[in-house]
């Protein structure tokens, strides 16, 4: 029955949580198609057996106690058995194991931030190594979002003002989508982060330099890379319409008016500074909304973004 | 009582009388000033049928949205975003204030349940005309928010968004509260009507247990829907004055909202499901003619699941940050909910075992009610569960699995009601074929839109999402498709009825066979229901005197 | 209407009972101040509350009728209450047995923009006052 | 939202010919419409309950929230006049009660009479309450972003703008009932001189009692909830 389970649920299982999830669901299932066929059964075979016949006289049955016991008991049991059982279940994504690696998360319209203990953070990308549990708190900056892995069948609301947590322990290698599943206006569809689970080889790598993946590409792609992965293209469009916030075609080397009545010109410096304060420098006409990216981004990214928007003329 | 049933046919056993009270007085003012609860009652339907028109435009533009992952129709993206928030914002608060909470109680029932008891009028006949017009105003303030800079917080009104979003946020919440206290007006007056209007000789375990669904809803409306107006009233305070109580900016606990939300909200969803229950009660012994099976038990488990709604709301907000401890007792008690519904499954059923059953159109709905409840309420042990409901929660299963309760349930009750009671309401046959057909479209439809969301949430699909990933495209276009079909089928319900207002022929008084007191009166009645009043003489389905020799 | 006015058959019996009924609340709502100013800890809010209690018994039972009316009307009556006390309990419970996880690496209080989706003003004071600890 | 339902149901059009002019055409007996109209009032008052309740919540959790800030912020209330209302409103419902079994007792003018001396302790309530909401505004207390009090124990701490919203979302809620009680005692007074009311019919001044009741019993729980928590 794996081809039905790989039907109705994600076909990867990256957590062995996952996998305890899909057993119930599919008990669940089970149990459900034999009382769904165990109705629908009858009530056909009475709508066929005894359909309409002129003079057909019908018994005068008002009740049957011990019937209606039974079929009261039966399903009240069945119950208790299934909440126990999803109680156990639960626990596991709401009581931590002895020891794990604790990230911290912080969602705010539309993306997410990572940060480890150590302070290495990362936007949109969450590296954890394999069979460790993982344990996430988080907390969101302005509306409710929530921390959706389909992989990890786990999820949870991000709440402002406040830290929510769980726990999950990947145990497979690979790369997954994680996505914001309570509704956050408009970018909400667009709020989602890749979870990669590293071997502890590539995991410890990564924490030291994020990645290597910069070296494969033109500073160009890449800085198409970071505008689509980092939640740029939430509010800059780069086809010259206007978005939240200014679009990025062709403004390179032009002059842009502030905020506060002057000009500058587009260059590395400002872009630069757009990034790390970008409050610093507030276009006339925009809202000072967006958020910094100070320690967010690594250098070859900021490279590679600036290489970006000098492309787009 | 033992009259020859002659169903189907024009000849009724008596003769129809002059004046009844469609044409008793005439004009326009005559209906708009009306206290007859059955002018109110079809005044209603009209409303609420104009609200349901509306509300699945909406959701025929939210599937049309979804059609492929470019948004593109005829090769030109044609939907925003920020379009599309404001589209399944504007259909489920549409379809949920204004048409499937007043559906049934307000317009079918407000015709019906005085007439079961063989009363003249519902108890306070003028505030039924006040939440008539309260219903209105509501809705005209709900179209003014559309148009005047729509709402895009999807109808939970989940804080801080909703206390900090642009749009005519606050008009809807005040829409909200005026149909809140719309529908506690019914609520009220079914349950005064029901304690002190009964016929004579009537006791409580006489009533036809329509008149027990409905009472158990107006129980839901009393209690539940004051704290739905206060909360609105609070979000409304809250983004005017920021008073710290919704909002975390300044203080406020955004999970309490939704405590406070789904305590009316999870209630009225059984102010939905109890009385599309209540019209299976009445259709399924009708039509199988012979007396419901387990009278109390399906009583009882009406005023159960009432009485549950108010303890089970936490199970909205398993994941949404409630502790651990409620969260593990909502979802014991979540469960307890599996029984009185399963008690009223089983009974409808054993009801139809060795009857005389007939596939007329309201029969077919009751068949296809028990289809789509079943689905429905089976898929709810999922979510009781509480494990399977972390990674299934905000998923498309959870809307497949609210679609299958609402649409599955209420709205294909409402319809087998609506076609049950229709040569009562307008003395007319619809179009027995066209019914069937209709019948057909809209159970194939509704199973090809929503069963596939099944599929699409347990593999993670998110709700409320514009841009999906590729992989769902083929499940997306196939429920649209179903869409189109499912629409299709109400407009052809809609249009063989309103042709039978014309063409129909004339309907006897009791064209089904029916036992319970509404059916003694004309078709249509006259002003006060009955020539006479009737009493009491017989339990509500007995069909032991009769035998039905022709359909 | 026999049945509900058994009592006025003797108005002066009647008046009498809702004046002590009146002294009695009086003395309760004295009470209640008094011990307002003598510190019970958090007895304190208990005995106010359950001073109003007896005192909104009292008002119910003798001036709203309910002791001889119709007892369908005392179910209504109870009923309200009892779904008011369902609301309040599982709030509590909730917010009463809600751990307040904190990350490692604890940063000032979250910087509280205002969401992008919106051109609502900031709020006013005491912005950050949510991560306070319970 | 009281007035309408308030209404709706007292004041019945004559259908009965030959009956008492207040005896509606569905109902079989006068009785069984006072005893339908008593059950939609007792519903009616539910609905006021559940409505006050959600406010009620919402102080509670929030006063669980910030304690501290509570205690400290209900110091700017006047005792006096927290307890002053207290005992006029306590005073008014026996006066209402008084009129409800004069009215019963086919006593018009004695019913007229206590029912302005219901509106009368009222307007006393009202003047009161409007004495203390202007003493607060003068000092800045005011509900949420508005709220401009200095001196403040903790300072900066949002509990004070919230404990004044709810003191005046709340107590706002409830003096609008009072005002809405004050207008119907008026009306039923001005029927009751007219002798509209005997012991065949007295519905209206019946339920206009209840409802004056439930708005005692609503203050019988914010006063010490707003005035004596320590």
């Amino acid at each position: 029955m794996e081809w039905l389970r790989r039907l109705l649920l994600p076909v990867d299982q990256g957590s062995e949580f996952a996998k305890h999830i899909d057993n119930m669901y599919m008990a669940i299932f089970w149990l459900s198609v034999i009382m769904f066929f165990g109705l629908m059964v009858p009530m056909c075979y009475f709508a066929w057996r005894y359909r309409f016949k002129p003079g057909r006289v019908t018994p005068h049955q008002t009740h049957n106690t011990v019937m209606e016991i039974v079929w009261t008991v039966i399903p009240l049991l069945l119950c208790v058995g299934l909440f126990f059982w999803g109680i156990i279940g639960y626990m596991q994504f709401a009581v931590g194991p002895g020891e794990s690696m604790e990230i911290q998360i912080t969602a705010k319209q539309w993306l997410w931030q990572f940060e480890f203990p150590d302070g290495t953070r990362a936007v949109n990308e969450l590296h954890i190594p394999v069979n460790k549990p993982v344990h996430l708190v988080m907390t969101s900056e302005d509306v409710l979002h929530d921390f959706f892995i389909p992989d990890m069948r786990v999820k949870r609301d991000v709440i402002p003002g406040r830290y929510t947590e769980y726990w999950f322990t990947p145990t497979t290698v690979g790369e997954h989508v994680s996505t914001c599943a309570e509704y956050c206006g408009k970018g909400h569809s667009d709020m989602k982060a890749k979870v990669f689970v590293d071997t502890p080889a590539d995991f410890a790598k990564w924490m030291e330099t994020g990645g290597d993946e910069w070296m494969h590409h033109t500073p160009e792609e890449w800085g198409r890379i970071q505008y689509e992965q980092k939640g740029c293209q939430s509010c800059h469009n780069v086809d010259g319409t206007r978005s939240k916030g200014p679009t990025w075609k062709g403004i390179w080397g032009k002059p842009v008016k502030l905020n506060n009545g002057t000009t500058v010109i587009v260059d590395e410096a400002y872009v630069r500074e757009s990034m790390m304060q970008p409050g610093a420098k507030v276009v006339d006409g925009f809202e000072n909304i967006m958020p910094t990216f100070q320690g967010l981004l690594r250098e070859n990214e900021i490279r590679g973004l600036v290489a970006y928007i000098k492309s787009l003329q | 009582m033992e009259h020859t049933l002659t169903s189907g046919n024009v000849t009724a056993d008596r003769p129809r009388p002059a004046k009844n009270y469609l044409n008793e007085t005439t004009g326009l003012w005559s209906w708009m000033s009306t206290v007859d609860h059955k002018r109110i009652g079809i005044m209603y339907l009209g409303a609420v049928s104009f609200a349901f028109l509306l509300g699945g435009i909406f959701a025929l533009l939210v599937r049309l949205s979804l059609l492929n992952p470019q948004h593109t129709l005829f090769g030109k993206q044609w939907v925003t975003a920020e379009m599309y928030n404001r589209f399944f914002t504007l259909h489920g608060a549409i379809m949920v204030f204004l048409f499937i909470i007043p559906s049934i109680p307000a317009s079918l029932a407000n015709f019906v349940l005085p007439m079961m008891l063989g009363a003249k009028d519902v108890a306070f006949p003028r505030l039924n005309l006040t939440s008539f017009y309260l219903w209105v105003a509501g809705a005209a303030l709900a179209i003014g928010s559309m148009v005047l800079g729509a709402v895009d917080t999807g109808w939970t009104f989940y804080t801080p968004y909703s206390t900090t979003t642009d749009g005519a946020v606050g008009l809807m919440t005040l829409a909200v509260f005026i149909l809140g206290f719309s529908s506690i007006f019914t609520g009220l007056n079914f349950i005064a009507t029901t304690h002190k209007l009964r016929a004579p000789g009537m006791g409580w375990f006489d009533m036809p247990l329509f008149v027990w669904g409905i009472y158990a809803t107006g129980v839901i409306q009393i209690l539940a829907t004051p704290v739905l107006a206060i909360t609105m009233v609070l979000l409304l305070i809250e983004r005017v004055f920021q008073i710290g109580i919704f909002d975390s900016r300044i203080g406020g606990d955004p999970v309490l909202f939704q405590h406070f939300f789904w305590f009316y909200s999870h209630p009225a969803v059984y102010i939905m499901i109890l009385p599309g229950m209540a019209i299976i009660s009445e259709i399924i012994p009708t039509f199988s003619r012979k007396t419901i099976f387990g009278y109390r038990a399906i009583a009882y488990s009406s005023v159960s699941l009432a009485l549950l709604s108010f303890i089970v709301w936490g199970h909205h907000l398993f994941v949404a940050g409630e502790s651990d401890l409620a969260n593990v007792i909502f979802s014991a008690l979540t469960f307890l909910v599996a029984i009185p519904s399963g008690v009223k499954m089983f009974n409808w059923l054993t009801t139809m075992y060795k009857g005389n059953i007939s596939f007329e159109t309201p029969m077919l709905y009751a068949m296809a009610f028990l289809f789509l409840f079943a689905i429905g309420g089976l898929t709810g042990i999922f979510f009781a569960t509480l494990a399977v409901d972390i990674h299934l929660t905000d998923t498309y299963f959870v809307v497949a699995h609210f679609h299958y309760v609402m649409m599955g349930g209420t709205v294909i009750a409402f319809l087998g009601g609506l076609h049950y009671w229709w040569p009562k309401m307008t003395g007319r046959m619809y179009s027995e074929k066209w019914g069937r057909v209709a019948c057909a479209l809209v159970f194939i439809g509704f199973n090809m839109t929503f069963g596939s969301q099944f599929i699409m949430g347990g593999q993670g699909m998110p709700r409320r999402y514009f841009n999906y990933l590729d992989q769902f495209q083929p499940i997306h276009a196939f429920s649209t498709y179903g869409s189109w079909v499912l629409g299709s089928g109400l407009f052809l319900t809609a249009i063989y009825l309103l042709a039978s207002l014309k063409t129909g022929p004339l309907a006897p008084d009791s064209p089904w066979g029916g036992t319970t007191m509404e059916w003694e009166s004309s078709s249509p009645p006259v002003v006060h229901n009955f020539e006479e009043q009737p009493v009491f003489e017989h339990e509500p389905y007995d069909y032991r005197h009769r035998t039905v020799t022709h359909v | 209407m026999s049945t509900h006015t058994e009592h006025a058959d003797n108005p002066k019996a009647e008046a009498a009972k809702y004046l002590a009924t009146l002294v009695v609340l009086l003395i309760l709502t004295a009470i209640t101040v008094g011990a307002s100013y003598i510190n019970f800890g958090s007895g304190n809010i208990v005995i106010a509350l359950a001073i109003a209690t007896v005192k909104a018994i009292i008002v119910g039972l003798i001036f709203m009728h309910l002791l001889h009316d119709k007892p369908v009307n005392a179910v209504i009556a109870v009923g309200g209450f009892v779904f008011l006390g369902i609301f309040l309990m599982f709030d509590f419970i909730d917010v009463g047995s809600r751990t307040n996880p904190q990350p490692i690496n604890l940063h000032a209080p979250p910087a509280a923009t205002a969401p992008a989706a919106a051109g609502a003003p900031a709020a006013g004071a005491g912005a950050a006052a949510d991560t306070k600890k319970e | 939202m009281s007035t309408t339902t308030v209404d709706l149901h007292q004041d019945p059009h004559g259908h009965g010919g030959e009956h008492d002019p207040h005896h509606q055409h569905h109902f079989t007996t006068m009785e069984q419409q006072f005893d339908t109209s008593k059950i939609g009032m007792w519903l009616f008052l539910v609905t006021e309950v559940l409505t006050f309740g959600g406010l009620f919540a919402g102080f509670g959790l929030m006063q669980n929230k910030y304690p501290q800030e509570f205690v400290a912020a209900h110091e700017e209330l006047k005792r006096w006049a927290g307890s002053t209302n207290t005992v006029v409103l306590l005073i008014s419902s026996f006066t209402a009660v008084m009129a409800v079994l004069s009215a019963r007792t086919n006593q018009g003018k004695k019913c007229a009479k206590y029912l302005w001396i219901t509106v009368g302790f009222g307007a006393i309530f009202m003047c009161i309450k409007a004495y203390e909401y202007s003493a607060d505004f003068a000092e800045g207390l005011f509900p949420g972003k508005f709220y401009s009090h200095h001196g403040d124990l903790i300072a900066g701490s949002h509990g004070y703008a919230t404990f004044f919203s709810f003191y005046f979302m709340m107590t706002g809620l409830h003096g609008l009932h009072v005002l809405i009680g004050m207008g119907l005692m008026s009306w039923l007074a001005i029927r009751a001189s007219r002798g509209e009311f005997s012991d065949k019919y007295y519905t209206p001044v019946d339920l206009v009692a209840l409802f004056w009741h439930l708005v005692d019993m609503i203050w019988i729980y914010l006063f010490p909830l707003y005035y004596l928590i320590t």
